[in-house]
């Protein structure tokens, strides 16, 4: 196990084996994709009330989904290089913000051109749209930060802190405006997809969210490398990587 | 008191200095000198323990230290009296007459209750050195503590070093200057990354 | 395959627009993510190649002169 | 002379930014207005209908508390940073938390609790019922703790940024959200007779966690920013 | 070498003032995400009802970007006084009158501008009915323009002051106050149907008389300031 | 160029000067001297005319100006390059070349496109001083150009100064040192109000 944690925290073995695992999983992802996407446009029936505009859903669900989870695996990374002080974890951090923020606002520019056709408005302040909102806030927010600083190092340090404390409070963030929309009289809007759907409509969805996760650990991994090769570009190894490649 | 190994620091791009290790003793009066740019203030930052990410190496204090920058920490809305009185580097609660006569000896006499935005540049920063008659830290690290101080004003404070050193203190200080009175000087130059 | 023929899988009974604006953002967004990292990456190893062309190329030059 | 005991510390910090607060009256003051002002302004630009007013005025005297807690929060430590001070208090042998806390809680002095105490006469400027005024001053008085105690934890972070500009607002504000949503909730449940009990010992629990945590965050983010 | 001429100063003022906001990326977005966060505190303070939202969005849009105005205003010549740029402004050969309006143009620029460009997407977010969108934009416009211009005559008058702190905007705020009144107006007339025509003629009459008078005064206001 | 009569200043109570009536002649070097508060920084500023309130005398400039202050007008986040091809003092438009070497002059060659804020206190300040090599006015008043320069830098500036009057033109500057080289230097001490 800690061998397993000394490993990953070094550059040159992180940087071999997700070269190797990107070789099979990027294509295999985009593969992914694309089969969903042309799935849910093509391949399935009309939901019956919303007729066509719901195959928005197969890409708005996962988005939103992983936009989600992407904070945590943040956050995560970011409490790991606090508390270990492990160089990959501040890179994976810093490299989680901008994918989750580009997921988040995925999320809600599909989410509100879904809401045209069925709500009749671009925009409704409901309660789990506005705390994706806030979401996007706190993405952007350590993006800022990071970039704000000229001391890398330090840069990583201040948004671990930031992300931690984003943590603790997206709970109290959801709790509150759950409790704030239910307070107010609902706006007569309701999200549909809660009932029971279909099969034929459940497996491409199913499809689309693995493979936006996939999507996500892809660029996780892309960013990493591409960061890992800057930070270290005076070391022996990358030195030598140069050399292989030249070769 | 205070011991630093193997230090390595470059700031964009270029290397400041390396390999640099070195012990400060007790009554030991260290200049550190080079040139603008050469790394001074970076070095005195990472052993004042203000810079704590981006270099290499390793620094050990073994004693209550005395920091000033380039900035005199003094408030401008504060008169000396109160700058003094209320500092912020959590020593000891000076005396209202300790700190009148510390004022007196950096020249400041009769303006103990002037707002500190009413003096002049070179006043502003005696506010800050007055500490040097207040604090008990034996380690003091000073960023070139004579600017805009005049020359009765550096002679004093060199005087006030000397003192320090002699009753068993350490003084590691930049100056661009060498001290013109015949002291006892350890000098630290660096010079393209070499001591 | 749902639809009869191209034009109704591009109408959608009126909604294709959104539908189709949809895809098209996400996919761009998608797509962004992934080619940034490696457009960065590439753009990494040629630079530090040419920095190491440099530095193989300064000492003879240093010999000539 | 030996350095002085934590409290003695704590209590020279809190009157020293109380004292430097004071010489600039405006400093003080500048909240108050600034609350003045904008409620000042809501009539004009939302039209001055008194029962539409009233309807609204718990979430606007709220969002009103917020902005100005928001925008001196940048202050806590810039000027000492600015001038060194902030190295000094980096390098006191007292630990951290305390000093920061004296900081915050200075802070929370000078824009909460002043604000509390005056808002319930711009409450009665904007028609809000009597009976709300004691919902209205506890809310704002936990709330700004709060806001305080978190915007601490961006002031920190952001201090020593050539870059920043102010991006403290953009750190900050999506943490300050359930703050103006249980305090404006409380003074509505109180306006239309309903008892506040329940979203004030929210914000009660929220001062808790905040005091035993922000300042943790606070303390780490100066280390870190001194060295941006 | 002989000095440049004036449009040629000016010129190199507006870029040198935009390039300094441009290396801070937060500070250019700043206003806009200001904004965007103050656009969702409403909702949050005030409840999500879209009907009540609605006719609320004219007056709330305006009152954000005059806040947005008013928090930035004190920046216009702040860094340059700070580090001496300012003293080097005043001893130009060129009139400072022109000066002046190459700092405010580009305040302008980068705050009203903006924020006007960017309005409609807020707008639809607070259900702002779509024909007032127009009128929206073009009196945020030219407001945005006289609230820059004021608010350089504020900035201008306290830059100096040791004990100023924000007096600033209890000075400009009142001036500020027409302003959005007739902004407002033009936007809710626009979104109830009527023309908004005669509100934006007599913004368009204030940007003429402060384009005329507000540089006279900040280039007076900065003479004695430097001096304070 | 300049003529002084009659200056009086009192700041806080205390008069800093009095009577004070001085002309600067084309090819003159000045040096302004005096204690730290002894009113030197106040005094420029009266003779750059940012000081128009509060004083009493006259002064009368014939010729332009170049005043540098306590703080160096430098922009944290432009670089040197920047910083002095959009200076605001309003002189020529330097080309990119003289900016260059007015750089190198002042030993910033390498650093011509780092932000400012990156810069050693020293290295700060000498971009303020690169004006020196740049402008064409005539007449400079230099309040403390010396600050956190190092030696190598103080030699050089003194070539400057020494050379602009040389070429017919005037220096009035503050000094806590005297100039190192073996300058014909006119001295004015600010000593209790006299001179
Ligand atoms: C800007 C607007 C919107 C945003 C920000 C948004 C955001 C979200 C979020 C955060 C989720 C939860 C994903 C998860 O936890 O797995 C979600 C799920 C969902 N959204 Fe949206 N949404 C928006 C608009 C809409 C619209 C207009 C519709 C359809 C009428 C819709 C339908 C759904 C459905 C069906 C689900 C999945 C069902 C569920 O998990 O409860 N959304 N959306
Ligand atoms: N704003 C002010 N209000 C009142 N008194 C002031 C003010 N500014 C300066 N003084 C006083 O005027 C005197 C002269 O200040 P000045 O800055 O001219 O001194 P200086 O000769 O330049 O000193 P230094 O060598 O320290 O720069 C000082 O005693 C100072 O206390
Ligand atoms: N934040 C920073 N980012 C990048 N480089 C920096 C930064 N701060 C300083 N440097 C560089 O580090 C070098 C050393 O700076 P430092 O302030 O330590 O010099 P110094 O010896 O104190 O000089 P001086 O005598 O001018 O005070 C300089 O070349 C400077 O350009
Ligand atoms: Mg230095
Ligand atoms: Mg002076």
């Amino acid at each position: 196990m800690w061998t397993f944690f000394h490993k990953l925290g070094s550059p040159p073995w992180l940087y071999a084996i997700s070269g190797s695992i990107l070789k099979y999983l990027l294509p295999a992802t985009l593969l992914a994709l694309g089969v969903g996407m042309v799935w849910g446009l093509l391949f399935t029936p009309p939901d019956f009330r919303q007729g066509d505009s719901y195959r928005i859903i197969y890409i708005h669900v996962p988005a939103a989904a992983v936009a989600l989870a992407g904070y945590y695996v943040m956050a995560t990374a970011g409490a790991i290089s606090l508390i270990w002080k492990m160089k990959m974890a501040d890179i994976a951090m810093q490299c989680c913000a901008p994918i989750g923020a580009a997921l988040t606002f995925v999320a809600l520019v599909t989410g509100s051109i879904w809401g045209k056709p069925t709500w009749g408005t671009w925009w409704v302040w409901d309660a789990r749209i506005t705390s994706m909102l806030i979401l996007l806030f706190l993405y952007l927010g350590v993006i800022a930060l990071y970039e704000a600083y000229d001391n890398k190092a330090a840069a990583a340090r201040a948004c671990a802190v930031l992300s931690l404390v984003g943590t603790v409070n997206i709970p109290i963030i959801y709790k509150s405006v759950d409790w704030w929309y239910s307070l107010h009289q609902p706006a007569s809007i309701k999200f549909t997809g809660e009932s029971s759907i279909h099969p034929s409509m459940l497996y491409p969805l199913l499809l689309m969210i693995a493979a936006f996760y996939a999507l996500f650990a892809c660029a996780l991994l892309l960013r990493m490398r591409a960061e890992i090769l800057d930070r270290e570009r005076r070391t022996g190894w990358v030195r030598k990587l140069l050399e292989a490649d030249a070769v | 008191m205070l011991s630093a190994q193997q230090l390595a620091l470059s700031r964009g791009g270029r290397e400041l200095f390396g390999g640099l290790s070195f012990d400060i003793c007790p009554g030991q009066l260290v200049q550190i000198e080079g040139a603008n740019g050469a790394g001074k203030t970076s070095l005195l930052r990472i052993l004042a323990g203000l810079s704590r990410y981006g270099f290499e190496g390793r620094v050990e204090r073994h004693a209550p230290l005395l920091y000033l920058g380039h900035q005199p920490a003094v408030k401008a809305m504060l008169t000396p009296r109160e700058n003094l009185a209320w500092h912020v580097a959590g020593e000891a609660d000076f005396g209202a007459a300790a700190i009148d006569a510390a004022l007196a000896r950096v020249g400041l006499y009769g303006y103990e209750d002037v707002p500190s935005h009413a003096l002049s540049a070179g006043q502003h920063r005696r506010v800050s050195l007055a500490r040097l008659y207040l604090s008990n830290s034996p380690l003091w690290l000073l960023d070139e503590p004579f600017t805009a101080i005049d020359v009765d004003g550096v002679a004093a404070l060199e005087e006030r070093k000397a003192a320090h050193v002699a009753a068993g203190g350490a003084v590691v200080f930049t100056s661009h200057q060498p001290m013109r009175g015949n002291y006892n000087v350890r000098r630290l130059c660096l010079r393209r990354g070499l001591l | 395959m749902y639809f009869h023929d191209l034009h109704s899988a591009l109408h959608m009974d009126g909604h294709g627009a959104f539908v189709w604006a949809a895809y098209a953002i996400t996919c761009v967004v998608l797509l962004l993510i992934v080619v940034a990292p490696l457009r960065r990456r590439r753009r990494l190893l040629r630079e530090m190649s040419a920095e190491a062309r440099r530095q193989r190329g300064v000492p003879t030059q240093g010999s000539e002169a | 002379m030996s350095a002085p005991s934590l409290p003695a510390f704590c209590l020279r910090l809190v009157r020293r930014q109380l004292v430097l607060a004071v010489r600039r009256p405006v400093e003080i003051l500048n909240p108050l207005l600034f609350f003045a002002m904008v409620v000042a302004l809501f009539p004009l630009g939302l039209g001055p209908d008194p029962k539409s007013l009233a309807s609204f005025a718990a979430g606007t005297l709220w969002i009103i508390a917020l902005l100005s807690n928001l925008l001196t929060s940048d202050t806590i430590f810039r000027g000492d940073y600015d001038d060194g001070s902030l190295e000094q208090l980096l390098l006191a042998p007292q630990p951290l938390y305390f000093s920061v806390l004296a900081y915050l809680g200075a802070h929370w002095l000078l824009t909460g609790v002043s604000l509390a105490l005056i808002s319930p006469l711009f409450a009665l400027m904007l028609n809000l019922p009597l009976e709300a005024l004691p919902a209205l001053v506890a809310s704002l008085l936990l709330g700004s703790g709060v806001m305080s105690l978190v915007g601490g934890v961006g002031a920190a972070l952001t201090v020593g940024l050539k870059r920043g500009g102010m991006l403290i607002s953009l750190l900050i504000l999506p943490l300050y959200m359930p703050v103006l949503i249980f305090g404006s909730a409380a003074v509505r449940a109180a306006a239309q007779g309903f008892p506040a009990g329940p979203q004030l010992a929210i914000l009660g629990a929220m001062f808790c966690l905040a005091i035993a945590l922000a300042p943790l965050a606070t303390a780490a983010g100066l280390r870190i920013s001194i060295d941006a």
